[in-house]
């Protein structure tokens, strides 16, 4: 019967009865989320993970840790304008791109072009915003990478715009979007997550909780028991997950993109996790946390953790250490040449693209400025 | 240029419709010819609208096509980009011009800027439709003229019907563009009604051009949507003083139709800008000082302006002092400095 | 200890210890509400319920009825611009006033202007805004209620800073705001709440679910359990309460407001309940519920469920209920005869309260005003 | 009107500071004077905001003074709203011109309305701090020039200091003033430094006063914040063609000083308007139209504008196409019809 029912329908069909006999919906699974956050690294359940996956995860996290490390000293060496790193964080970045199918959308936040350079996009392009030459390095279809978004938690609704579309037209597509804890503050990320349920959109919300916006600690962010709590309000599962395990926010990111292919809706997950370098290249960090707070957390390093693992069990083994190294640094060596040479620029790239076609307006503008240019190159 | 008559001579099959019925069919014929074609927003299935705009569209074409969202209007908004995204065309309606601020935010970050963003692989064909302006009796929060605040946010398009055609052909042009549109309805003219043939509605050729809505020599009036008919009474009372004014319907606020604006005002040499929204800061200003710029010899007056005053739109009953109206728009073409000074 | 903290010291306390040894807070007490709605009349515990307080509610609730019919009528001859009534939802809006001290504040919606009439306020001031003379017809400060709110759940982020405002000067001054079910989904809803579980500002928020947004039905506005479960995502209390049920309806705020006192910080209260006339006199209800379901709920009408208890208990007979009835009818007659007076207008008055001190630009304007008045008088 | 050259000469006590210090300073004097005052905003605490702006507040006044707020614009705001409905008198701090969009409409249809909504009963003392402006090498959202959409609220004063002394007195009296001011602080010139005397600092007299801030006979640069230094550079270069500039520093957009403006432009008969937001529907349109309103028959030729396309601002590598700068201020001016045509 439900097969036959619109979206729409079916979410009419759960309409309550007038409140004489109002009853509480409890039907999406168990409200709460688990009051710990998912391990698996260091457990039994560890041994149950494919082997491939966790060599897959391992040398993606070696080379995201390299690339935040090659991203910041370009800022260094003027080539970005800014850069707001990851590391720390690399499991949630990496996890969340290998969990995507080819037709599924991420969409990062401004933190995250390493989820997007993890699934495959080509760093320079991915580095575009940052380093300034132009506000999208990559075209979103053709990788369904969405911009990165600076303004915090507007890409939420986007998502579930985009997942919603894609399943009222059929196509098996899931949609996952990435957002900090700070951003679970602003009224879109509630907007968002509320459409979504309503929609049962088919889009996993994926929280990294890394303890701080800029410098605002989480309790200055909330008083909820967890950010994974909030789901509750939605009417959708909530999950809780080590955001340093690899291998555990791997697989609670599969589960709900599974159960979010299979018609079940959004889930948002909460990773905690945390950002071992300050906010940007611009921030100073010691200003509001101490030492000992980022010492204990590098005692919890995400690749020093499934590093462990994978030696325990003999997947990997000195060598293998060294060329995951290797390889992750001839990827940043690359990229560093690639970075070195002057981007190509085109100023009147400025007046192309804000109409489909171009106003006699911004015709005239242009013509201002390639008049300007000219003069300026006879000079 | 166009040089329309607001009521076109009666020609065969053509009936008077008001604006709501034009708006209204084409949503429905959008719908129709375009599978992509989504509307959304706060009450516009069952109910068809707090305005009636989108009666029927649930029922004919399902809540999938027309869909009453969650009271959220940065989500719909928000929501609208992604499926945009994803290559449907949504048309959203936001249910009164100053419940539409809450998406500024999506409209100004994200929709203003996608296409320029992504260098044109990412254009966001979104139609926002907002009725706005006063002269209904609404309280606080009903009846701003918002137009500044579109104006001044590169990336949009903005249009404006004051006639039942336009209502029509503007409505389809704007869902038809690839760009976002911010779709201003008249509220008060929801209900005027014009001679219009239903039974062949027809787009507009593009949008971005205004139209002359009634030929004169002394005076230009350069006006928009729920000023039109305001400007068109003043006009007929003019010519008692001797003043025949021309009329100019700007329709498309961006983009901006200075071509038919100058060369009317280059004719007359006399100006006068007539909208609701408050003067400073408004859209007179740029409207008076581009047409400065570009026909300032021909010049006989500063081009001045007739506007709401610079307060927040008043209480019902104080509404009409507020408005502008034929008097006003009189008293302005008097101080056209119509004695040559020096 | 925590006494001589501040607020902000309190809530560092709280500040989670870094994740590895990371726990769920789950102290503010259980995190679900109840999954039954509380409900009073008809009960033993309605036994216990000061029979001086059930007989305010219930004379409030007639004349609250009265008044609501009265303001309909007065639509009708043209003397409103228009009504949002409360008829059907007297219960919340009347315990939302009784349950307020003297030096608490209420911050009404639109369609509350019954709930700062019973708390006292001159009906025809209360009717400003719907009569449209002008925009708020009181002086805040003098009743404390803030201006009727047309914007939806903006009112909340203001009923947030007034109580944190109070608590850092000292005063033990409670703020209760009110939403409907729609207003819950706008971003503003979201970060009032959350603002006010991290300050733990003393404000209740009461969501009157009336089962729809104009026209949209509540499980098009969220797919949560219930609008209470909300609460869980802000670390705060939630309840769910039988909105036609006065009596319950107001021991669930009482808690809540005293709790806010004693520096418990905020709850959300969710009261479900049904509007049973048209949004406004402009709405037509018929095309989005019919008449069955309004019938259900005349059922539960909340002045027919508290009459029967106080009869059945003997705390009202007849003649009570034509007392409570004949002073309705003088209250509706009184306010009918005010509102049949032309509104005194002083058109000037759009100048006026702009700037604290007018600008040369405004007193410009309003020299041209007054210049063409005077010409419309002369005429 | 108020004549005052941008770093006057050197008295006893003055040295070099930045705006950045100036402002610090102002909030600093604020919370000290008035025990109402309370700053909040995103990282205004510990770390002192990200322009350093608050530094050392919350540690000297703690954290109820100086507030860490959630991530939320408009939450900052509505509960501002809410404090200044208290009698608190809350200076909250947007971090970005475009992070203060989600908060339009707390600020449109709340902050600019409570006093006449309240016939003057609820005033609402809020300063609302927002750098603004590019050529910072900002990437995209954090170099918006947002100031047309404060300018067509009514009820806003809006601010802007282009000198470290008014960014003193500007501020400091702006948190004084019993009304919301959005207190619009230009980026690039944080660090820009003037000879100033920290040790006593003054307030403006009042808001909405212009200063020229050079003397010239040729013709009138108006612009305001980031612009300033730009043209007073400009002024300089066109004495090599023959033109003595006058600048005029606006300081205040709303309320607008016709006087001061109007008094320059009728000595000079020429003036263009320098600003970096957009030009269409920006502040020039405004200025531009109420120059020529006010002194038509002074002026020699129209009032041109130099500003920032018509475009979203642009990425960091190719901004300094968008800024207005010395020569194109240059050209602007000799646009000026210096030969008079017919
Ligand atoms: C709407 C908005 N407000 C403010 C900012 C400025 N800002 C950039 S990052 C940041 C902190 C974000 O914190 P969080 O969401 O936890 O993400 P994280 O930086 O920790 O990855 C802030 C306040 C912004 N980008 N967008
Ligand atoms: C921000 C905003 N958006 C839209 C509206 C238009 N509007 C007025 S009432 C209403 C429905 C409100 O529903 P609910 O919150 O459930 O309150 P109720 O009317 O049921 O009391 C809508 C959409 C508004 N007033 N404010
Ligand atoms: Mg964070
Ligand atoms: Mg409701």
């Amino acid at each position: 019967m439900t097969e036959h029912m619109t979206v729409m329908e079916q979410r009419a069909a759960h309409r309550p009865a007038p409140p004489p006999a109002w009853k509480l919906r409890t039907d999406p699974g168990p409200l709460l989320p688990e009051a710990e956050p998912r391990r698996v690294l260091g457990t039994p359940a560890a041994a149950k993970a494919d082997p491939q996956l966790l060599r897959a995860l391992y040398e993606q996290l070696v080379r995201g840790r390299r690339y935040n490390a090659q991203a910041t000293a370009l800022t260094k060496q003027g080539r970005l304008a800014v850069y707001p790193s990851s590391t720390g964080q690399e499991a949630c970045e990496v996890a969340a791109a290998l969990v995507l199918e080819e037709q599924d959308w991420l969409f990062p936040s401004y933190r995250d072009t390493l989820a997007a350079v993890a699934r495959g996009l080509d760093p320079v392009q991915a580095l575009s915003l940052l380093r300034g030459d132009w506000h999208t390095g990559y075209d979103p279809r053709e990788h369904r990478i969405a911009p990165l978004s600076t303004p915090l938690a507007t890409q939420l609704p986007h998502a579930v715009g985009l997942a919603h579309a894609a399943r009222l037209r059929g196509d098996d597509t899931v949609a996952l979007a990435l957002v900090g804890d700070g951003g679970t503050s602003e009224g879109d990320f509630h907007e968002a997550l509320n459409f979504a349920a309503v929609w049962q959109a088919p889009v996993v919300f994926l929280v990294q909780n890394n303890g701080f916006a800029i410098s605002v600690p989480l309790h200055k962010q909330t008083a909820a028991p967890s950010l994974a709590h909030k789901a509750v309000g939605y009417g959708m599962p909530g999950r809780l997950v080590d955001g340093n395990d690899a291998v555990a926010v791997h697989q609670v990111l599969d589960e709900a993109v599974r159960h979010a292919r299979e018609g079940g809706g959004p889930t948002l997950v909460e990773a905690v996790t945390y950002r071992l370098e300050a906010h940007t290249n611009a921030d100073d960090a010691t200003r509001y946390r101490d030492d000992e707070e980022v010492a204990a957390w590098r005692a919890h390093d995400p690749i020093v953790l499934l590093e462990k693992e994978l030696t325990d069990r003999d997947l990997l083994d000195e060598s293998g250490i060294q060329a995951a190294r290797d390889a992750a640094d001839a990827f940043a060596a690359g990229l560093r040449e690639r970075m070195n040479q002057d981007a190509e620029l085109d100023p009147m790239d400025l007046f192309r693209h804000i109409y489909a076609e171009q106003t006699q307006q911004l015709r005239e503008q242009a013509a201002q400025l390639r008049a300007e240019l000219e003069a300026e190159d006879e000079r | 240029m166009t040089t329309t008559a607001p009521a076109p001579a009666a020609a065969a099959g053509t009936k008077p419709a008001s604006m709501a019925q034009a708006l209204q069919r084409a949503l429905r014929d959008a719908l129709t010819e375009d599978p992509t074609v989504h509307v959304m927003g706060e009450d516009v299935g069952a109910l068809g609208g707090v305005f009636r705009i989108t009666d029927g569209l649930a029922a004919d074409f399902g809540e999938e096509r027309c869909t009453d969202t969650p009271l959220a209007e940065a989500g719909i908004l928000g929501t609208a980009v992604g499926m945009a995204m994803y290559g449907l065309r949504p048309v959203v309606e936001m249910q009164f011009d100053a419940f539409a601020y809450p998406a500024f935010e999506q409209l100004i970050s994200h929709v203003s800027r996608m296409r320029n963003r992504t260098r044109g692989a990412m254009p966001l064909p979104i139609t926002i439709r907002v009725p706005y302006g006063g002269g209904i009796g609404g309280v606080e929060h009903h009846s701003d003229s918002s137009e500044a605040y579109y104006l001044a946010t590169p990336g949009l398009h903005v249009v404006t019907p004051a006639t039942v055609a336009d209502a029509y052909g503007l409505l389809r042009q704007s869902i038809a563009s690839d760009d976002p549109v911010v779709f201003l309805e008249p509220k008060r003219l929801y209900w005027s009604k014009d001679v219009w043939n239903p039974e062949a509605p027809s787009s507009v050729e593009e949008l971005g051009r205004a139209a002359v809505r009634r030929a004169g020599r002394s005076a230009t009036l350069i006006t928009y949507g729920p000023s039109l008919p305001v400007c068109l009474e003043a006009a007929e009372a003019a010519r008692a003083e001797g003043w025949d004014l021309e009329v100019v319907d700007l329709r498309s606020l961006v983009p901006f139709d200075d071509a038919t604006v100058c060369a009317s005002v280059r004719r007359t040499g006399r100006a006068v800008i007539v909208h609701e929204a408050a003067g400073f800061g408004g859209p007179g200003g740029e409207i008076a000082a581009r047409v400065t710029e570009r026909c300032f010899h021909h010049l006989e007056a500063p081009v001045l302006r007739v506007t709401g005053f610079d307060i927040p739109y008043p209480p019902p009953m104080l509404e009409r002092h507020h408005l502008p109206g034929v008097d006003r728009i009189l008293d302005a073409v008097a101080r056209l400095q119509w004695e040559a000074e020096s």
